[in-house]
């Protein structure tokens, strides 16, 4: 292997630290009540979505469930824009209105996180759709769990993958719960990956805690889509160390299960290789651990730090402005503008001016008369 | 008289349910060996055995079908969602499959199932999380829906539901789970009929008409006037399908003037349907204009103080009844 | 072969014939607008229902879709209370509210006519877990289109009955074509009985076309799930002789393709065969199909006469009356009684008597002051 | 000027749009081979060819989110149901996924897309297929919603939806799609406004409010009403959301009587919303209560009568009328 391989082989590695240091900062800042909402840690599962990242293109689309720090942050979203989302700051990675469970990052190529169960694999479909589309040879990756593959909107998405040829990996993230239900309690399959013989997809299992594995196989799927558009089942079998959300203790597995789950821990697994062949050692790791560390620690303090989004901005990120003229055509930043959302909504010459607010001024205290896009 | 929570009341009400009738069941995601996703059916599963408390995958489009196609041939599910905001995946089921039955098999087949589960926005869930889903689903006829706000009202108004030979949706507030409240001893039934409001503050100055999460707005609001020498009465809707349109009026003779405190979004609200109807039946008895508060007409954000700002206070309440009063 | 089931074969061919006498004469009746809405023609169809009603006992429960007429026909409903439900009347199977799409019989366990497509296989999923539930050995029987294997209803309630291992069986009758597209630009399964792999399900492809082998083949699955509860899977191939609906040239199809079908009409063969064997001759034949387009006739004129439903019907079909405790537990006939529905909604003892209709008398013009169950 | 249907002039939009810009397509049951199950996109398959004009399975809350997902990486998809009572079963992704993910991703993401079809009930098609869902949409934030009634208002809605950078639902007329109208010469663009009402006559003495198939009942009464001396004003509203308010309240200024047509089912329908906004902004213009006509209450019935007598109807409008005039 040469050089720059093996330096991102470490590189990865750090990602996967960052990771899981940041997550363990998260929970500590959930039980001091900093953070709201749900919150869901992907502690265990690192090495699913970072050998993902490095089977790909920065531009590849990646788009996952709720459990989705990890995501941005593998993906290159920094480690205070995740914090401060978790804040619900403006400087967060979705402004602070999106918070745990909706995570996006545009400029990275993360197109959420989404809360509810299954309702993201047709949106990744349609990305997959884009890129064929207009002739791209990107290569989108879904990201789920082995509880969305029970779910109608799983179901038709793979379908309409499977019949339109669209380049898109679904990826069943296997930890073997959905909550507190065991996966042999949620669908009569022996194994995951046999749900995509259903829709005469290619699948394959990847054993989720062994990022060379994830890489090495994601690697060669995305380089036959690239070649020849085509879906992709996925199932990594993984486990998450933690509980389903901070609230959840986890009491439906024997600790006997989670420890023999311990022994495969992903990041001892992969240090434990790396240093087997002498591209790592000791000291370097504590340098990179405490590197993630630091960087946790401080994306607290930024997202402390940060500001509140302003009240005025949700009427501008209701409705997007202006139109498809003003905006070309292509992929587009539309970020909205501090000024009202749809009073221009249509870029059309209205032939009349005309005063949609109501005719008395709007009070707070009567929120109907608040009408998207009249905000006065 | 007891003290026990909101969530006790729910429980009680499952339990004795279940247990009166061998028909009835509960089935929903989490429900059974995890005691429920907010600890509703907790110790249900011990009880009854996993034939009565049935855990299901995420499917809740196939399990609330499930439910009504069993409904159809005599049993009486009760069919837990996790939360209302994810019934929208079952909305086909809820809307046509259940309401519609009777109608279009020409009085053969009604659907006696309970669709119960919190509604309504909780804390910083974001947008996709928050639904409060009344306006939604009283817009469909068949079905039925209640919004207890109180113990005694989940527990009442949840015993009826399953005795109800229709769909009925028991749109729990996703908050009050662990409000407590003074209800009868345990061995006396508490059944209360589906379409009766309940004058929960009697005043003369203005009605305050809420529900569910805005009740406790609309009694702090109600004390807040109280100290300005404004006397408002609170009337809970409780029932939102059928809805107890002569307390209603009654109140509206009573006062003369209103303000409608609801739970979900503005445009084709509940306060709507109900600002609607005053007017039109009690148009001479309107010394002002009937005003609501009700969320903004916005997705909810998951930033606190914004959350906070979309929906409706005590004190958006107060600065409501001030412009009227 | 023993005497009786040589009469029960006579006998399933002349409800095929009487389901295709009924269909061209309803077809006839559609084109002189004396039936409305949408109709849905299963000529060409019958071996599968009628099959089915060979295989099964009288009380299991059949539930389909929207081509629900010989559904209704195979199992005991009247030529006349079809018609007469085509008419729209009173005395149709579903009082003339339903129309062509929505048959009811619960008399003669016919579960629907469901015309949101796929929307009625939970239901059937519904119907065998109350079998199972109260431990009776009734078996659900589960038709649907080639057409609605991709809906995600369809999905998640394959899941649970695979799971919960429920008695029934899930009938795609695969006619090759929804609407105007063909079987292979709906899904990219070489055969439609692959996608049962993906519930762990057993599935058979059945020759929809052929009385006996429907019979048979449904028979052994029939007894196996009444032995041991469980889910099965059938494709049935089959072919729709018409156009989708009254109104489909169905010109997506060519004459060849048609011809080539016809060649294994259902009601030909079955003729043939029996003939073959000495168990019918032509006279009988003969007689057998006048039966049929008497009984259709008839029916016309049955539906002719038949009055209108009532208006005040419907706002007794709204909501049924009454509680679980006036009603009993276990299967209830439920008509609907003549007065107001939901005024006794409640069985509870109101603690006040209370008039809940609106200050005001109801108008006709005001629509919206007739709240459910507040008709005054 | 020229004659066209209401067919003809949706079909033109979409020619006209997809020609435009190459990320605008069309996608939905049958909408490709079979030139739509309506005949709205007749021909465009042969002008576009299927890269543009895409056939789809059964599965409309799949291609809804494929739709939502192109769209969210920059395409412009229109989205056809077949009808909107199929839209039911994409509920989901139309009330959670299109309009919640601008605010979501903190303005990062907006969703132009545009859901198209029939919308409301057609003749004797039976409770399952005779829903009107714009009440329920327009309880969405993040949505916007127009109901076009003539062929001018669909070609101009639809063009005007289809570059609009947000979800709009253009909910078409299933019962007009023959009928016809004056329209502008084929090369003039006819781009209306999302937002604007319009008066389709003129009158003093009552306002009736309108939209979609409503439109022509509201005419008809106005005619009747004329005979009988009462000078009826009709404003088709034309689009839901957002809402003219200030042409409505213009109307009710000018005439202080309002009669609201609407098509869909009456709680919390959207006549209910109009009704409050009005007592709300113009309590003292009103001189008398605000009625409304809508559907009855009921599942749709089969039975042509029976569906006559659920409908709103001329006969209907000007009996409310006459009640307050
Ligand atoms: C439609 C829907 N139903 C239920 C939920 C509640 N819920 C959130 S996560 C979850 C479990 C999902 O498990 P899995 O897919 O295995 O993902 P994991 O949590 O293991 O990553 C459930 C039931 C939801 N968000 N959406
Ligand atoms: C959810 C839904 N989408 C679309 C339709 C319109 N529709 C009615 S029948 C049909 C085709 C169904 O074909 P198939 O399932 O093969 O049954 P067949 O008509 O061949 O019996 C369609 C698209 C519908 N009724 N429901
Ligand atoms: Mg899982
Ligand atoms: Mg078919």
């Amino acid at each position: 292997m040469s050089q720059p391989e093996q330096r991102d082989e470490v590189e990865m590695l750090a990602t996967m630290l960052l990771i899981r240091r940041f997550e363990e900062r998260a929970s500590q800042q959930y039980q001091a009540q900093k953070i709201g909402g749900f919150c869901h840690l992907y502690i265990g599962q690192e090495a699913v979505v970072t050998g993902a990242v490095a089977a790909t293109r920065p531009d590849d689309y990646f788009i996952t469930a709720y459990r989705d720090h990890a995501h941005a942050l593998a993906r290159g979203t920094s480690a205070d824009a995740c914090m401060a989302e978790l804040f619900g700051k403006a400087t967060g990675c979705s402004r602070g209105l999106g918070g745990s469970m909706h995570y996006f990052d545009k400029e990275h190529h993360m197109y959420g996180g989404h809360a509810i169960v299954g309702a993201h694999v047709p949106l990744a479909t349609g990305m997959a759709f884009a890129s064929k589309y207009r002739k791209e040879d990107r290569v989108t990756l879904c990201f789920f769990g082995d509880g969305a593959i029970n779910q109608g909107s799983f179901h038709e998405a793979l379908n309409l993958a499977g019949l339109f040829k669209l380049p898109v990996i679904f990826i069943c993230e296997n930890n073997f719960f959905a909550m507190g239900t065991s996966v042999k309690r949620s669908t009569p399959l022996k194994q995951i990956a046999d749900r995509a013989e259903g829709y005469e997809m290619p699948s394959e299992i990847i054993d989720g805690m062994n990022f060379r594995e994830v890489r090495d196989k994601l690697a060669a799927i995305v380089a036959s889509i690239r070649k020849d558009p085509h879906a992709a089942f996925v199932e990594m079998r993984t486990y998450r160390y933690r509980g389903h959300s901070m609230s959840d203790p986890a009491s439906y597995r024997t600790k006997e299960e989670l420890e023999k789950y311990r022994l495969e821990d992903p990041i001892t697994r992969f240090r434990a290789q790396l240093t087997r062949e002498g591209k790592l050692t000791n000291e370097q790791f504590d340098k990179m651990d405490k590197r993630a560390k630091d960087a946790a620690m401080s994306s607290v303090k930024f997202a402390e730090k940060s500001p509140e989004p302003p009240l005025g901005k949700l009427y501008d990120y209701t409705y997007a402005n202006g139109t498809s003229e003003d905006a070309g055509v292509g992929e587009r930043v539309l970020p909205a503008k501090s000024n009202n959302a749809t009073q221009k909504a249509s870029a059309v010459p209205a032939k009349k001016t005309r005063n949609s607010a109501p005719a008395t001024p709007v009070r707070a205290a009567d929120t109907a008369a608040v009408t998207p896009g009249n905000k006065a | 008289m007891r003290e026990i929570t909101y969530r006790q009341a729910l429980n009680e009400a499952l339990a004795e349910e279940i247990a009166r009738d061998p028909n009835v069941f509960l089935m929903g995601e989490e429900v059974a060996e995890y005691n429920g996703a907010y600890k509703v059916s907790q110790g249900l599963l011990d009880r009854f055995g996993p034939t009565r408390i049935i855990d299901t995958p995420i499917s809740e489009n196939g399990f609330a079908g499930l439910g009504i196609g069993a409904a159809m041939v005599g049993l009486r599910p009760i069919v837990e969602f996790m939360t209302f905001s994810f019934s929208l995946v079952a909305f086909d089921q809820i809307v046509n499959n259940a309401p519609n039955m009777l109608t279009m098999s020409g009085g053969q087949f009604n659907v006696p199932i309970t669709f119960r589960g919190p509604n309504g926005p909780a804390h910083q869930l974001g947008a996709t999380h928050s639904h409060a889903t009344e306006c939604l689903y009283a817009n469909v006829p068949g079905l039925k829906i209640c919004t207890p706000a109180t113990p005694r009202d989940a527990k009442g108004l949840l015993k009826t539901a399953v005795r109800d030979n229709n769909p009925v949706l028991v749109l729990e507030c996703e908050l009050f789970y662990s409000h407590k409240g003074m209800i009868e001893e345990e061995d006396e039934e508490i059944l209360i009929p589906l379409g009766e409001a309940e004058l929960k503050r009697e005043g003369s100055d203005v009605t305050i008409i809420c529900y569910a999460q805005t009740l406790p707005l609309a009694l702090a609001a109600a004390e807040t006037l109280a100290n300005e020498k404004v006397d408002a009465e609170v009337l809970d809707l409780r029932s939102i399908k059928p809805l107890d349109w002569a307390s209603v009026f009654r109140s509206v003779a009573k006062t003369h003037r209103v303000v409608i405190a609801e739970q979900d979004r503005p445009f084709c609200g509940v306060g709507a349907e109900v600002s609607y109807r005053i007017q039109k039946e009690m148009f001479d008895e309107l010394d002002a204009p009937i005003m609501r508060v009700s969320q903004e007409d916005l997705p909810m954000p998951y930033n606190e103080e914004l959350e906070k700002a979309v929906l409706p206070s005590a004190e958006k309440i107060v600065a409501a009844v001030k412009t009227i009063c």
